[in-house]
């Protein structure tokens, strides 16, 4: 089974990443763009063929590595089969 | 050697470049900023390692579009020698005038430590005053070092001499493909590397290893 | 929204850590109900962190100037004179909690604090160093802790460009609830281009330079505004993140806008930010301060008054401007991409007034938000002075070359390669000696070979057992890390670390450090030119061991002179400068390998004028290049001295004991003041006449050679082996749950 | 507009942080990983209100900088208005 997870950081954290991409970004010309964020997307192939059970795997891979919850989001998104 | 170093917000071992050119070639390079259009007449271009714009979204890629660049990719194709160190041969493959990527250190982390190098090919405008097979003693400091290229392409440079400078056996540091340290353009005047040979060229250094990689060009340009 | 008119309840001004007859002072000062944001001022003025004031009793006590201190405590840092009209700018700060919290950005930001404050007044700093402590090895979230850690203190400090060229490792149960991060950064200026913080001139423009503020770390807030604010969906993280990239574009403006001529007092806002930054200028200056939070730029919409006073945004600094430079500065700032805004004027009134939107936000005494912070004698109480261990009631090892191996492969003495590679140790081009040994070695950029050392140092076992003497030791083993590479010992910077001071056994650990700190750098000509306290190190009602980190430095004429650790040539004479007596109460050996956890004996004790002796000699032969490697003898003791010399140098030596004691007190007892030499062999009896003529005891133990430690013709002790455990430890500790 | 890119490497192109995830997932005990890839998820918000305009904006931003065409992919998601 195939899972998709987006990382991405709380809001009101600084996100130094997304300012500099933003930077950047006028730099290149591009007008107008009033805000950049930069997340993770993470791509998990599991052997679990079970939906519930994956998810309830995906969801403690999240808390204890993928993530870091103190400053974190994340949002767990599953193959439909 | 007239030669210049350029500077991005974040550079941070043009310093370093600096003082090492001036030591070995007699002559201060030109610092030069990355909002500039234009460089001067030198006879070497180089980009010095450090974390532009903070190394943010990718190593080098905001560097690479920096107001700067297109001179540099100008003067490369004139024939000028150009040289990546570190962040400067992550800026230099994001330009696309060295071809792959470096990638996260296998191991994820950041490493500073001496390994040995081994001259895979003393036949360049940048190696030539070390022999070939030479190993020699040179610092890394860096978090994304781990070279990638495709299959085509490492063929490609294997095939034609153009990996200059490979980790020694055992001493890989960060995953790189084929030990690969440093890597030439096709026609041999544009390398990148990511080992520092501007921290190895006095005796505070405890060694002068790093020497004949800027005393190479110096001959070269002569 | 936090409104400005809210009820002060008394949850609220707990909330705000302020005791009620803290809170009745207030009123007493302004003669009514603060408002919201006046009481986030004062929560912030008057904790701990910024008015020290459990501390500030006995902090007076410490000697701080001498004939090289320019500028001492009551800066952002500590300036000393270094001669050739240079001089040396260095702190050393603590980030604990936050480094619990979140080990990686909790790091990171404080190795950005203490840079800041370097810069800040002028220099370019050129030096980091790190002293961590975490918790025992076993605990689950140790290895959480460390890999965060050093990822943090790495990561900015290789962005940033400053080499991270010491530190030190602890573990200890006790630190299982309360990691210590304590960062040391020192700088090089001019001496007569120092910039200070004290506010100059009436109506003239303050300036807000670099980041944006966002609501990081609004501690006192976050249960307020959880309160206040129920429609927020997700609570607010506190946690500051570090920009070092940021960081670096600030140190570059500042140091051009300092050369441009246009400040006229600079200041970083480090813990609540604004406030005390403002409020220190200008009381410092005899000024009021208006600020005008209109103009402040923010990272978020909607940020109150409060939430503007009391956000603790990293890369941050407040400026008074000559305003006939204004253009030239903000053309600064606008090239390196980085905010620049006049956020208020000086004023003549010793008021601290803020605005916003028209409305007065603020509007309190300046001089008394600082002077008149309470002030805490606290009840304390000093343990009693513990007896000396009988060494007889140890143990001795089956085998010592086990015991050996043993030791060096413990948590507190295997080799922190794994912790100092990920520091970038080179970049500058200036680092003689790195990480690995007694102190580092930085050339002063632009001298031919003018050099500082480097050192960070505290043993909080012993602080434990008698924090006087501890006190003393982590003082004499500065001196003695700096002695040991041929550097002048100049001046040091504390990182004070306890558990909470209303206890009165606590508080006696403080105070007992702080006399063995006085004491030793009065006798050592060592004074202590800044420092950091950090107070409430504690979980579940249990402290940390006393940790007072001392951070030192010293000046070498010549690099070129300078000692390593390791062993160069074979046949050379190994000679210990200093007495053998087999000190074991608190050693390693007693700790670690003979069960002694609970050992409540006597550490090692110091003789400070010994320990100058010692020093001041060692010193002498090293310039003269009359030795050819030099380590002191600390930790794990003689034996532990010789084997990492020989593994720094990859070679064996003969060793014989030519002694009383039990082998095992001759090998691993920690007596002070001792020091180990190599010269060539034809050499060593001078050396010994040498030292002896100077009073100090001095034997030749062995001969270096071969590829095998020998220990009284016992069985041979392969240094490589020796050295795989060495090495061992901590990359299999932490390669066992990898981290991302 | 606010607009959601994912950027992700191309198959065949190494990338050390899916290995090392795959690897520390293992070592926390999560069995049947049988593969992540790690890539970036990028919220830029933009004050474009023409669907098909900022759509070929963040084309061209990707190709000129948030990508590296040579080894990653990038799929942009626009919020319908
Ligand atoms: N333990 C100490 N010993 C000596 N000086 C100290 C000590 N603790 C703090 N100081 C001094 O008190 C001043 C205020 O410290 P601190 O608030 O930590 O500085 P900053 O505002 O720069 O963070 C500094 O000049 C510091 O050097
Ligand atoms: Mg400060």
């Amino acid at each position: 089974m195939k899972a998709r997870i987006k990382v991405t950081l709380k809001n009101g954290v600084l996100d130094p990443q997304g300012k500099a991409i933003q930077h950047a970004l006028g730099a290149l010309g591009f007008d107008g763009v009033e805000g950049v964020r930069q997340g993770k997307f993470i791509e998990v192939e599991l052997a679990e063929t079970d939906k519930a059970k994956a998810e309830a795997a995906l969801d403690e891979m999240c808390r204890q590595l993928l993530a870091n919850t103190v400053i974190e989001n994340y949002a767990i998104e599953l193959d439909e089969k | 050697m007239k030669s210049a170093v350029i500077v991005f917000p974040g550079s941070n071992r043009e310093r370093d470049m600096l003082n090492a050119l001036e030591m070995i070639s007699g002559t201060r390079p030109a610092a030069v900023w990355h909002a500039d259009s234009e460089l001067p007449d030198v006879d070497l271009v180089v980009v010095p390692g450090g974390f532009s714009y903070g190394d943010y979204l990718r190593t080098g890629a905001i560097a690479a579009r920096a107001h700067i660049m297109p001179a540099v990719a100008k003067a490369a194709e004139r024939g000028v020698r150009v040289l990546g160190v570190c962040n400067g041969f992550q800026i230099l493959c994001e330009t696309g005038l060295l071809p792959g990527v470096l990638m996260r250190n296998a191991d994820l982390k950041f490493v500073c430590r001496e390994v040995m190098l081994e001259t895979a090919n003393a036949d360049t405008d940048f190696t030539r005053k070390y022999a070939q097979g030479q190993v020699w003693r040179c610092p890394v400091a860096h978090g994304e070092g781990n070279y990638f290229a495709d299959e085509a392409t490492i063929e490609r440079l294997e095939g034609e001499g153009r990996v200059g400078l490979r980790y020694a056996k055992g001493d890989n540091p960060n995953g790189s493909i084929n030990d690969i340290a440093g890597i030439l353009n096709e026609r041999g005047n544009v390398f990148g590397m990511m080992p520092h040979p501007e921290n190895m060229i006095e005796e505070l250094n405890g060694c002068t290893d790093g020497r004949a990689l800027f005393e190479s060009v110096l001959e070269a340009v002569a | 929204m936090i409104r400005n008119d809210i009820e002060i309840t008394p949850e609220l001004i707990a909330e705000h850590g302020l005791k009620p007859d803290e809170y009745q002072r207030i009123l007493d000062l302004i003669g009514r109900e603060p408002t919201l944001t006046e009481l986030g001022i004062f929560s912030a003025m008057w904790n701990e962190h910024c008015s020290y004031k459990s501390s500030k009793k006995w902090l007076r006590t410490l000697p701080t100037t001498g004939e090289r201190v320019i500028c001492g405590p009551g800066e952002n840092a500590g300036v000393v004179d270094i001669g050739d009209g240079q001089a040396v700018i260095f702190k050393m700060e603590s980030h604990n909690h936050p480094s619990y919290i979140e080990p990686h950005q909790g790091a990171a930001t404080g190795v950005g604090g203490i840079l800041r404050d370097v810069f800040t007044m002028g220099a370019r700093p050129i030096a980091a160093l790190n002293a961590l402590r975490f918790g025992e090895p076993d605990h689950p979230r140790t290895r959480h802790v460390v890999s965060g850690v050093v990822a943090g203190v790495g990561g900015y400090g290789n962005s940033f460009g400053v080499p991270t060229v010491g530190g030190e490792v602890n573990f200890d149960p006790s630190y299982n609830g309360n990691c210590l991060v304590n960062a040391f950064a020192a700088g090089l200026a001019d001496a007569d281009k120092i910039f200070y913080s004290e506010a100059k001139g009436v109506g003239l423009p303050i300036v807000y330079l670099g980041s944006k503020t966002g609501r990081d770390g609004i501690h006192g807030a976050t249960m307020a505004s959880a309160e206040f604010d129920q429609d927020t969906e997700e609570k607010r993280p506190t946690v500051q993140i570090g920009d070092p990239f940021s960081e670096k574009l600030l140190l570059e403006a500042c140091l051009e806008l300092m050369a441009s001529g246009a400040v006229i007092a600079i200041q970083d806002m480090g813990a609540a930010g604004l406030t005390c930054s403002a409020v220190e200028m200008g009381a410092k200056g005899n000024l009021g301060v208006d600020l005008n939070l209109d103009a402040v730029p923010c990272r978020e919409e909607g940020m109150t008054a409060y939430e503007m006073m009391l956000s603790e945004s990293q890369e941050r600094m407040l400026m008074v401007l000559d305003p006939a430079l204004e253009e030239e500065a903000k053309a600064i700032f606008l090239k390196w991409d980085l905010d620049f805004a006049i956020v208020g004027t000086t004023t003549d009134d010793l008021r601290f007034r803020v605005h916003q939107h028209g409305d007065v936000m603020a509007d309190l005494p300046i001089k008394e938000l600082g002077d008149e912070a309470p002030e805490y004698d606290r009840p304390w109480e000093a343990a009693p002075k513990p007896a000396a261990l009988d060494p007889s009631s140890l143990p001795a090892p089956n085998d010592i070359g086990k015991a050996l191996e043993k030791m060096l492969a413990l948590p507190d003495m295997c080799s922190r390669r794994w912790v100092w590679e990920q520091y970038d140790h080179l970049i500058q081009g200036n680092t003689s000696v790195g990480p690995g040994g007694d102190a580092a070695v930085v050339r002063v950029d632009g001298t031919e070979k003018k050099g500082l050392a480097f050192t960070v140092d505290v043993t909080p076992r012993y602080c434990a057992a008698d924090p006087f003497e501890g006190g003393k030791q982590a003082v004499a083993e500065c001196w003695r890390n700096l002695s040991a590479v041929g550097a002048e010992p100049l001046a040091v910077t504390d990182n004070l670390n306890f558990g909470n001071p209303e206890k009165p056994d606590i508080m006696g650990q403080f105070v007992g450090c702080i006399k063995g700190i006085g004491e030793a750098c009065r006798e050592l000509d060592f004074p202590v030119v800044s420092g950091n306290v950090s107070l409430y190190n504690e979980t579940n009602g249990k402290g940390i061991l006393p940790t007072p980190a001392i951070g030192a430095v010293g000046l070498l004429p010549d690099v070129t002179a300078r000692a390593t650790i390791a062993f160069k040539a074979g046949n050379e004479a190994i000679v210990v400068l200093g007495e053998t007596k087999g000190h074991l109460g608190q050693s390693i050996y007693h700790r670690d390998l003979a069960d002694g956890r609970d050992d409540a004996s006597a550490p090692p004790p110091v003789d400070l004028a010994l320990e100058r002796r010692h020093g001041d000699f060692v010193r002498e032969e090293i310039r003269a290049r009359r030795v050819t490697a030099v380590h002191d003898v600390s930790d794990g003791g003689l034996l532990v001295a010789i084997a990492e010399m020989a593994m720094a140098g990859n070679m064996g030596a003969e060793l014989t004991a030519k002694t009383d004691l039990a082998l095992h007190a001759w090998a691993f007892g920690e007596d002070q003041g001792r020091y180990v030499l190599t010269a060539p062999a034809a050499e060593a009896d001078a050396l010994i006449a040498r030292a002896q003529k100077a009073g100090i005891p001095a034997e030749r133990v062995g001969t270096t050679g071969t590829h095998e430690l020998t220990l009284d013709g016992g069985t041979p002790i392969s240094v490589a082996g020796l050295k795989a455990a060495h090495e061992g430890w901590l990359p299999t500790y932490m390669a066992a749950a990898p981290e991302l």
